[in-house]
């Protein structure tokens, strides 16, 4: 029973992957029957994840829609909240919120082409929508993939990543930073914008990535050099949140609530923001 | 016309029809809305209270829920909903109720807010005078305006004339049986502090960087007493209060002068009391104008009364235009 | 015993903790209301320890510490002894028992001092009764500890 | 005297600035409460600056605060007007390494008391230190001063008049108004702690939340940690809009510290601070 928009309700974690070193996937499946049929979210959207007694903290919601049993959360561990996540067990039961936010377009990007550009566990929010765009695969042109992370050992999904590589309808470019190759790596090595550049897709296509901040920055000077519109650049913004539905008032970019009105925004959208992000 | 006797008469009454009443309480130097025991402890005499409204509709601290980490369960906590009379708010405060109307029962809905909303109703009394802190004029609103009443008491010959503001007002009226008076009321007090707020709005458009920011801010020691103390603000915490094995999920004020506010683990984009000064400013002043088409201040002018740096808001806002 | 009581011992690692822990091993008989928590030096005890062991239900805490000379870490224990007088005296003067906070030198060889030290001080905080004053303005459901409230609600 | 005082204040500001000597000045303007804190950086602006009986504020606390911390890390000197009471928690800034006294020029009024409201407030009974001592410059002659009579200590001893009971029923009514604005904390000169552990959660040692049991949590563990460092310059209450006397709380543990340790803050600032220190003979009679 839900009565309050700040009362989560209790989901049991179902299986836990070690992605990383310090980034774990976890399994949530719902309690609550009724809560269960009635959950729907978009690519994009977030949620926040309880550990009672610890606090709560947001996360994107890193599986598919059409993957409808459970829902699935990367968790790097960085702070309070995040570090209770990762000593959780399978069988645990944790406090869920959400769906909150916007979303990625999908619909509005049939007939185009898109590229999906992230670092690190910045590839979280992009999976679902991967794996979405997938099976509308016909419904799009190319689909290109450019994802890399400090290291080897720093590459989350890798599942997903195997499964990617192998499929001739997306175009995978994998890479990690320099010095962050082993003997066996046969992706790239390179920053992440860097080989945007180099792969240089086609600059009409939708542009969508998330990673770190400066990540960030430098794949939104690249796609520029490329010649993309900011319209087509679209990333996912993260600022401090606790309520997720745009009242408690610290998210804010100038009068655009990352919790409400985004947290996906695109390039043109992020130029009409006050620098405080 | 009602003498003060017969105000208290009918506060009597209604705590007898098992109204909740909340009014100005003098304690010492302080008055503060309280829940009433007996209708003599109101204070007629004050300017205003410390505290607002908010205090019944988003309270200092709150559970939003128990829970039992063994048991994993989530029990969410809500307290009896009961009507709240709030009686002697002055227009300020009771202007301010709309503005957290709009916010917090617009787009998104608070539903412990409503709640709490919609069981109050508010019953003002409008100012025979005002002191060198007040500029509700400057804001659009004035000693006498009924915005955000639902009965307001004008100050009339040492008594107050009562008039029906609201549909609640009236549905109240007539259930309580609130004859409502014909009288003249008094002229409204005049107002020391008053500002132009043309071109504010221009200027923040305009100007998120500005060496002015420095300037403004220089005074402020980053607490939240302005905050606090405000009608208007409504930023919240969420925390845990915990026990060994259950404890309370709790809402808690907060304020976007703390440095804490807006840090994450890894990332912290406000850095400087500069910009968190400007945050504040921007959000009353711009941003809540941008969202819902009011400014976020009603000139209740606590911010200038309790800041205990002089940190005066309608200054600032007249040094960031010239 | 009385079931009633509940008191938490901080006690430093190299004295006072090996001279509970004799009391133990030589088989003393003293009174079992006291729950040890165990801590480096009694100068690694913070103020804060002894306010969250009210808030969970303590009512009273015990801090030990070497004897002035005998510190580990040389003067440990002296420099908590200033802080030690401070807090008694705040709490006198909020309106608190000092006795709810006591504080005993015990070295590793005196099993019998601290077997005297908790009965008298379970005698005395006896006589004060639980601590209902700190119980009443802590929300019942956070609670003491665990055990206590099972069954309660 | 004061109006003298005062321009003679104004003249040496103008200087100070105008040959270079100083980047800004901390002083007072008028305010909404009788004075506020002033930054004057430019000489037109000196004849803002008051000395009057509302100067009640110790400024001190700015010292370490944005912008002048970041002015001093720059390597700029500072002045600073302070009445000697001030000089304490100047003093104890100094002892405990946050200020380098060769980056503030300290210029002291001679004080014949400040008033809080109509009353002459409670630090300037029986003051000792009306001549500020240990400054750059004092402005004030030193004849005619009229020492104000009565005890600093009133309020605590009406407090310790109190039975136990007595006492714990004050101190609930009284903290239970505490909303958590930290405004005693943001007015303390001492409280200076990049992160206070009011802000630490891991663990939460004292509650968020404004409860009553989190309010007593919070100032309890405030006065230990001002113990011999408190100067009893009252900012706390000053600042608190909810009208706490949160330095009471202060007030007694440094009193407890002068009676029992002979020790006061800021009086001597090449003393050890106090907690950091020990004696061999310090009183244990309290322990078993």
């Amino acid at each position: 029973m839900r009565i309050e928009t700040l009362v989560p309700t209790v989901a049991r974690v179902e299986e836990i992957r070690q992605e990383t070193p310090d980034i774990r996937s976890l399994r949530l499946v719902f309690e609550d029957e009724d809560f269960k049929s009635d959950f729907a979210f978009k690519p994009g959207q977030f949620c926040l994840i309880s550990v009672l007694g610890v606090g709560e903290a947001v996360f994107c919601i890193a599986s598919p829609p059409q993957w409808e049993d459970f829902i699935e959360v990367s968790v790097k561990e960085v702070g309070k909240v995040t570090s209770a996540i990762h000593d959780l067990e399978i069988g645990a039961k944790v406090g869920f919120r959400g769906p909150y936010g916007n979303w990625f377009p999908f619909e509005e990007n049939f007939g185009r082409s898109i590229v999906f550009v992230g670092g690190g566990i910045g590839l979280a929010p992009l999976r679902p929508l991967i794996w979405q765009t997938l099976s509308k695969r016909d419904r799009f042109r190319d689909v290109y993939l450019i994802y890399g992370a400090r290291s080897v050992a720093d590459l989350v999904y890798k599942d997903d990543l195997k499964e990617w590589s192998s499929r001739d309808d997306i175009r995978f470019t994998k890479t990690v930073d320099p010095g962050g190759e082993d003997e066996t790596w046969d992706g790239e090595v390179g920053l992440v914008p860097q080989i945007l550049e180099k792969v240089s897709p086609p600059s009409d296509s939708v542009l969508i990535t998330c990673g770190p901040p400066i990540m960030i920055k430098f794949v939104l000077l690249s796609a520029n050099k490329l010649g993309f519109r900011p319209g087509d650049v679209i990333t996912t913004l993260e600022m401090k949140m606790k309520c997720g539905v745009g009242t408690c008032g610290r998210c804010n970019i100038g009068n655009k609530y990352v919790c409400r009105h985004g947290p996906v925004f695109t390039l043109e959208e992020m130029e009409k923001l006050p620098n405080e992000f | 016309m009602k003498t003060i006797e017969d105000i208290l008469r009918l506060i009597e009454d209604w705590q007898g029809k098992g109204y909740t009443v909340v009014a100005p309480v003098r304690s010492e130097g302080l008055v503060s809305f309280e829940v009433l025991r007996a209708p003599s402890q109101i204070d007629f005499d004050h300017v205003l209270t410390v505290n607002t409204l908010k205090d019944v509709t988003l309270p200092r601290c709150e559970t939003l829920f128990k829970y039992d980490v063994e048991k994993a369960s989530i029990e969410p906590s809500w307290e009896a909903s009961q009507p709240i009379v709030v009686f002697g708010s002055r227009p300020c405060d009771a202007a301010a109720v709309t503005i957290l109307d709009s916010i917090l029962m617009g787009e998104v809905t608070d539903s412990r807010y409503a709640r709490r909303r919609e069981n109050m109703i508010v019953v003002t009394l409008a100012c025979s005078q005002a002191d060198e802190a007040c500029f509700c004029t400057s804001m659009g609103y004035g000693p006498h305006d009924p915005t955000g009443s639902d009965i307001i008491g004008l100050p009339s010959k040492g008594g107050y004339v009562f008039r029906v503001v609201s549909q609640k007002g009236k549905d109240f009226a007539s259930k309580v049986g609130l004859e409502l008076d014909e009288g003249r009321a008094d002229p409204e007090p005049e107002l020391k502090r008053r500002i132009t707020t043309d071109g504010i709005k221009a200027w923040l458009d305009e100007n998120f960087e500005s060496p002015k920011w420095e300037k403004v801010s220089e005074n402020c020691v980053s607490c939240g007493a302005c905050y606090y103390l405000c009608p208007t603000c409504h930023c919240f915490d969420i925390a845990d209060e915990a026990g060994a094995s259950r404890g309370v999920r709790m809402r808690i004020w907060d304020c976007c002068s703390f440095a804490g506010f807006t840090k994450m683990a890894a990332h912290q984009p406000r850095v400087g009391k500069h910009r968190r000064y400007r945050q504040r400013i921007m959000h009353k002043f711009k941003y809540t104008v941008d969202n819902i088409g009011k400014t976020a201040c009603v000139g209740d002018g606590r911010c200038i009364r309790y800041c205990p740096y002089g940190v005066d808001i309608t200054e600032v806002l007249e040094a960031l235009r010239e | 015993m009385s079931d009633r009581l509940r008191i938490v011992g901080f006690l430093c690692n190299w004295c006072s903790y090996a001279g509970a822990d004799l009391a133990g091993t030589t088989r003393l008989k003293h009174r079992a209301e006291v729950r040890i928590v165990r801590v480096p030096c009694s100068g690694r005890i913070d103020p804060v320890f002894i306010l969250k062991a009210y808030e969970r239900g303590a009512d009273a805490v015990i801090v030990g510490g070497c004897h002035p000379g005998d510190c580990h870490y040389v003067s440990g224990n002296l420099n908590a002894r200033r802080r030690f007088l401070v807090i008694r005296k705040l709490l006198e003067f909020i309106g608190i028992e000092p006795d709810r906070f006591e504080v005993t030198w015990c070295s590793a060889a005196e099993g019998e001092k601290w077997a005297k030290v908790v009965n008298e001080v379970c005698d005395r905080v006896e006589a004060l009764g639980p601590f209902e004053a700190y119980k009443a303005i802590t929300p019942p459901v956070r609670g003491p500890v665990k055990e206590v409230t099972t069954g309660e609600e | 005297m004061r109006s003298e005082q005062e321009a003679q204040l104004r003249r040496r500001v103008s200087q100070l600035l105008e040959d270079g000597t100083l980047k800004v000045v901390l002083g007072y303007a008028s305010g909404f409460k009788g004075t506020r804190p002033l930054f004057v950086q430019d000489t037109r602006h000196v004849d803002r600056l008051v000395w009057n009986e509302a100067c009640e504020a110790n400024l001190t606390g700015y010292l370490l605060r944005e912008p002048l911390k970041e002015m001093l890390d720059a390597g700029n000197r500072i002045g600073l007007v302070v009445k000697g009471c001030d000089m304490r928690a100047v003093n104890v800034l100094i002892q405990e390494g946050q200020v380098d006294r060769s980056k503030i020029y300290l210029i002291g009024m001679v004080c014949e008391g400040v008033r809080d409201g109509s009353d002459f407030s409670l630090k300037c009974r029986n003051c000792r230190v009306q001549i500020p001592e240990g400054c750059d410059e004092t402005i004030g002659t030193h004849t005619e001063l009229e020492r104000l009579e009565g005890n600093p200590l009133e309020d605590i001893l009406k407090v310790k008049a109190m039975d136990l009971a007595e006492r714990w029923a004050y101190w609930k009514q009284e903290l239970s108004r505490c909303i958590k604005c930290y405004a005693c904390r943001q007015a303390c000169p001492m409280c200076y702690c990049q992160e206070c552990i009011t802000e630490k959660s891991r663990p939460q040692w004292i509650e968020k939340a404004p409860t009553l049991s989190g309010n007593i949590a919070y100032h309890f563990i405030r006065a230990i940690h001002l113990a011999g460092r408190c100067v009893s310059c009252g900012e706390c209450s000053r600042a608190c809009p909810m009208d706490i006397p949160v330095d009471m709380l202060t007030r007694f543990v440094a009193a407890t510290i002068e009676e029992e340790f002979g020790y006061i803050a800021g009086e001597d600032v090449n003393a050890k601070p106090f907690l950091g220190t020990y004696r061999q003979d310090d009183p244990e009679d309290f322990i078993r």
